[in-house]
């Protein structure tokens, strides 16, 4: 295993500690529990928003915390939800007293912790929403499983929710329109190589070298099918195809209602694609594929996308999700409105994602 | 009467049943999941066992609630709220009591099932540990019923938790990790399923007559 | 071989198309010959700035283009200088009338090509100077070897730089200020895995599981000394102690003077850091190493400064100076003044570095 | 004399003999440098045949230039820039003739060596391509002084080079990539000084008596 660690049961301490030395100005990092807030939190009046999931899918989402994204982030172990004793302290800690959004990835461990959480937090008299992250088509239906798994649609609600947060909206509107862009977000992703969980020591999986990985999720887990290595055109026209061709996908979530305390049922569809959509075109490295092979499918994936009749209106191209140092990359295409776009634009200062400011 | 004594003496036995099984759990993990699980689990019930040692001799309803907040706060995967749910409702059931009847103790029982049917709404079938908590629950019941000695009943318990275990085998999963993997998930056993039976075979262990373990 | 491209021979084109394709309203890419410019290039009344060297190591030099930064990049093919033809064009198309300042990192291909390309520039009525970047550590002495190799500064330099040009500097005060960031910087990396060139298509090097490389350059090459794997503490004592514990390193470089046509043979000595030096730490992955592991690397690296008496005044983390998907990092400190400073944290906006904009 | 449509032999002879020992030269540099001087220098040298091809008959100004310019804007790597100074500083002493003395040709190729070592300040004994060319070039002064033909003079010339080049292996680089190796360059022979040999191997081929190829 080549990493650059200490002991394997420090990485994920020393790696928040070394935030916390790099970026005071933005950051305020608690090591017992586990979690990051903005320097300035809780900031009055604000809708605070707080996400988290298991390590190793830096800078998602400890690089995402600062003005105009996130409040707060909890890391879990690596590739591990983190527990709902952290969410309650870092919840608490961003509270200004205009409530908490959680965003949550679909994975089960995340969100049963996310939802003991905000059962927790309800009890300490915190308004508290939840919305839920589930973005992958690699996953195809819903009743028959766990539900599609949240994967790099969490950076561009983070983003745009963040956007919003900044500019005043109160809690109920925020999670409109954070569910409003997971209903139109779709991402899928792929594999050149495994990755190493430092506990394990070992590759999660192996590939030969004419293998290929498709329809990852986030964790270093086998995807939908292995195949043969295929060129990045190939490959960056099966992830759009099966994006852009995805019909409509409909499923049950349960959202947190502040008023009663209690679960809602929600029945949610995403709509297809249509030519003429304005979409956000984001193509993310999953930690390993350099900069540069990520702009030879963005290159493809441009003209995919024209051919379909989608205009790419805004596009976010570099490791943003990744799963530990794995090869490979995925492709996230969200439909923009006015206002997602007005909140996209918003300035931003996190560790990961600056601009404006 | 179960003392709570036993409960505690069930909680460790658990906890080491859980660590010699480290290794086969995360196996089975591996290949419908993530490959966690053992270690998830067994660090679980070890800090359970480091908490319980601090403060011996608690109620029911205290010594409950403490195993489910601590596995809720070091596990961290799916398993880990599940369970720590199971003891919180467990502890409800349980109440402020030194020692509980057979009947009592699978009240308790079956109000933590229901809340991990509550909290991961999963099925009977759907290839997770509730399919070795169910029919061990009812197993359960009717020795009761029956008027079964606890030694007995407890044993009958264990034994249909691991056969609801090896019936997850040939399912397909439909709920956590392993449900993303569609057909490939047929023909590997639950991991949950696995340490929910040792979880239970360690119950029946603690309260056998000595010849029988 | 396992990489997001097409054919070999496509992959540095292609990658500059699909620039071009995500960043309009950044960049203008022109083919043939291969340069990149900035979109509203040439800026009246600015002094020009324009790098380049081999490909494979983005976002250097491509990823930088843009208002604060260079006004042009040449990217030649993978780790194989760029032509003077190319120079020549671009330099031509982002000159303003201001002159052009090259910076050229000390590799002989790099430097011959820079040298002619400043004479055709000149020869053209052009006013162009150079300034050579030469900060990597690993590289002893200067007498017997073709003096150290241009690795990390490169980035801060274009910053700086490129933040004094857009405030209106001459091209002489503007390669003076250049000057000074590299007799300021210093640098070293490290490999735990060599990288592929596509053109090869197989590793440059092999390391096995239990080693790394010291001392690397940014082209796959050996480097000064393989070693045992070790800690990341251990790893960044030893390229944090050979960069503050650097002597003073003297050399003797060459301007092109505008006003004459003659190249200026210059002795330039770097004085070795000192306690209460004020610096610019920066944590950069050779491409496949992800950011997570990089602030392991920061923590250490922090308390090493501190240990000396470094005052971190600001950092940069992340993958800005690569080799294609190596995994691996270096380090690299500069001694700040207030003018640097001051350039540092001017606005910037380019396709890898933005803020204030 | 040495007419143009024999320098015109000479590089096609040239851009032969390197891609036909590219691997040799590749290997040459994957052990003191960055891999690429047999691919850098073949294409770099096809190319100025495919130029020439175009324009033939050109006088030795232009045959020179061509060759030089092409050779800067197609290779990259340290050699090509120094190939493409060579040939544009002969271009500039061959002037606009059809034909050259042997002491014309001389001269011409002294200028090109001049023009390496003044864009890479590399000297006698750095390792470089420079210790190909100063040998050779003495013994062809020597040979045309002694009067011998250009067939025997060239030949004598390829010879030294070939020694020059023998010459670098237990030399420590100076000079380019190589010297960042320190002593790990010693023991192996300079790659650019193997392409300097083949291409006065070249000459001296185009100018030999048809029976002594
Ligand atoms: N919704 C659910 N309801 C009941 N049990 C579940 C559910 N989801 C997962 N499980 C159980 O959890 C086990 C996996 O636990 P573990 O590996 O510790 O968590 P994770 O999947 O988060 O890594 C599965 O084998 C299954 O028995
Ligand atoms: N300063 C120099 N002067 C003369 N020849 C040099 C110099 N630097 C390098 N060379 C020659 O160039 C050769 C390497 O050429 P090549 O591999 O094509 O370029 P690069 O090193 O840029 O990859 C060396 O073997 C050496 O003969
Ligand atoms: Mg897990
Ligand atoms: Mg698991
Ligand atoms: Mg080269
Ligand atoms: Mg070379």
């Amino acid at each position: 295993m080549k990493k650059l660690i200490n002991t394997v049961d420090a990485v994920v301490r020393e790696q928040m500690e070394g935030m916390a030395l790099a970026h005071p100005d933005l950051l305020r990092v608690s090591l017992e529990p586990k979690y990051i807030v903005r320097a300035d939190a809780p900031v009055a009046g604000k809708v605070a928003l707080l996400s988290g999931g298991g390590s190793g899918h830096e800078p998602m989402h400890s690089g995402f915390v600062g003005q105009g994204m996130l409040d707060g982030a909890c890391p879990g172990e690596i590739f591990t939800a983190p527990t709902p004793e952290q969410m309650l302290a870092c919840g608490l800690e961003v509270n200004s007293g205009a409530g908490v959004l959680l965003l949550v990835k679909n994975y089960t461990g995340d969100v049963l912790s996310f939802e003991t959480a905000a059962e927790l937090l309800h009890a300490e008299g915190v308004a508290v929403r939840t919305v839920l992250i589930d973005d992958d088509v690699a996953v195809k239906d819903s009743l028959f499983t766990a539900g599609r798994r949240g994967v790099g649609g969490a950076v561009i609600m983070e983003k745009i929710a963040g956007g919003a947060a900044e500019a005043g909206y109160d809690l109920a509107r925020l999670a409109a329109l954070a569910r409003r862009v997971n209903l139109n977000t779709r991402s899928m992703g792929m594999a050149l190589t495994s990755c190493i969980v430092p506990a394990a020591g070992r590759p999660t999986f192996t590939l030969d070298e004419a293998e290929m990985e498709i329809g990852i999720g986030i964790h270093g887990e086998p995807g939908q099918q292995r195949m043969a290595l295929a060129s990045v055109d190939e490959i960056t026209t099966r992830l759009a195809s099966e994006i852009i061709g995805d019909g409509a996908y409909t499923r049950v979530v349960h959202e947190f209602e502040p008023a009663t305390g209690e679960w809602t049922e929600l029945t949610l569809v995403n709509t297809p694609f249509q030519p003429g959509d304005r979409v956000l075109a984001f193509v993310n490295s999953m930690g390993g594929t350099p900069v540069s092979e990520l702009y030879a499918v963005y290159r493809q994936l441009a003209s995919i996308c024209a051919a379909h009749g989608l205009t790419i209106v805004r596009n976010l191209i570099g490791s943003y999700v990744t799963s530990l140092e794995m090869q490979g990359c995925s492709i996230t295409l969200t439909r923009m409105d006015d206002e997602m776009l007005r909140c996209w634009d918003a300035p931003v200062n996190t560790p990961a994602l600056r601009r404006g400011v | 009467m179960i003392t709570t004594t036993q409960l505690e003496a069930w909680l460790q036995r658990a906890a080491t049943l859980l660590d010699e099984n480290k290794e086969h759990l995360t196996e089975l993990d591996a290949a419908i999941g993530d490959a966690d699980h053992g270690a998830n689990i067994a660090r679980g019930f070890s800090a359970v066992v480091q908490k319980l040692a601090a403060q011996p001799g608690q109620p029911a309803r205290a010594l409950f609630q403490t195993t489910g907040m601590t596995l809720m706060s070091s596990v961290g995967g799916a398993s880990g709220m599940l369970y720590g749910n199971f003891f919180l409702k467990a502890a409800g059931v349980a109440g402020d009591r030194e020692a509980l009847r057979g009947d009592e103790l699978l009240a308790a029982l079956e109000a933590g099932r229901d809340g991990i049917v509550q909290r991961g709404r999963a099925a009977l079938g759907d290839k997770t540990m509730i399919d070795a908590w169910t029919p061990a629950l009812l197993a359960l019941k009717a020795a009761l019923a029956a008027g079964q000695p606890a030694a007995t009943a407890f044993r009958a318990c264990a034994t249909a938790a691991e056969q609801g275990m090896r019936d997850t085998l040939p399912l397909q999963a439909r709920k956590g990790r392993a449900s993303y993997l569609g057909e490939r998930s047929v023909g590997h056993q639950d991991p949950g399923a696995t340490s929910s039976y040792l979880i239970l075979r360690a119950l029946a262990d603690t309260l056998a007559a000595p010849s029988e373990i």
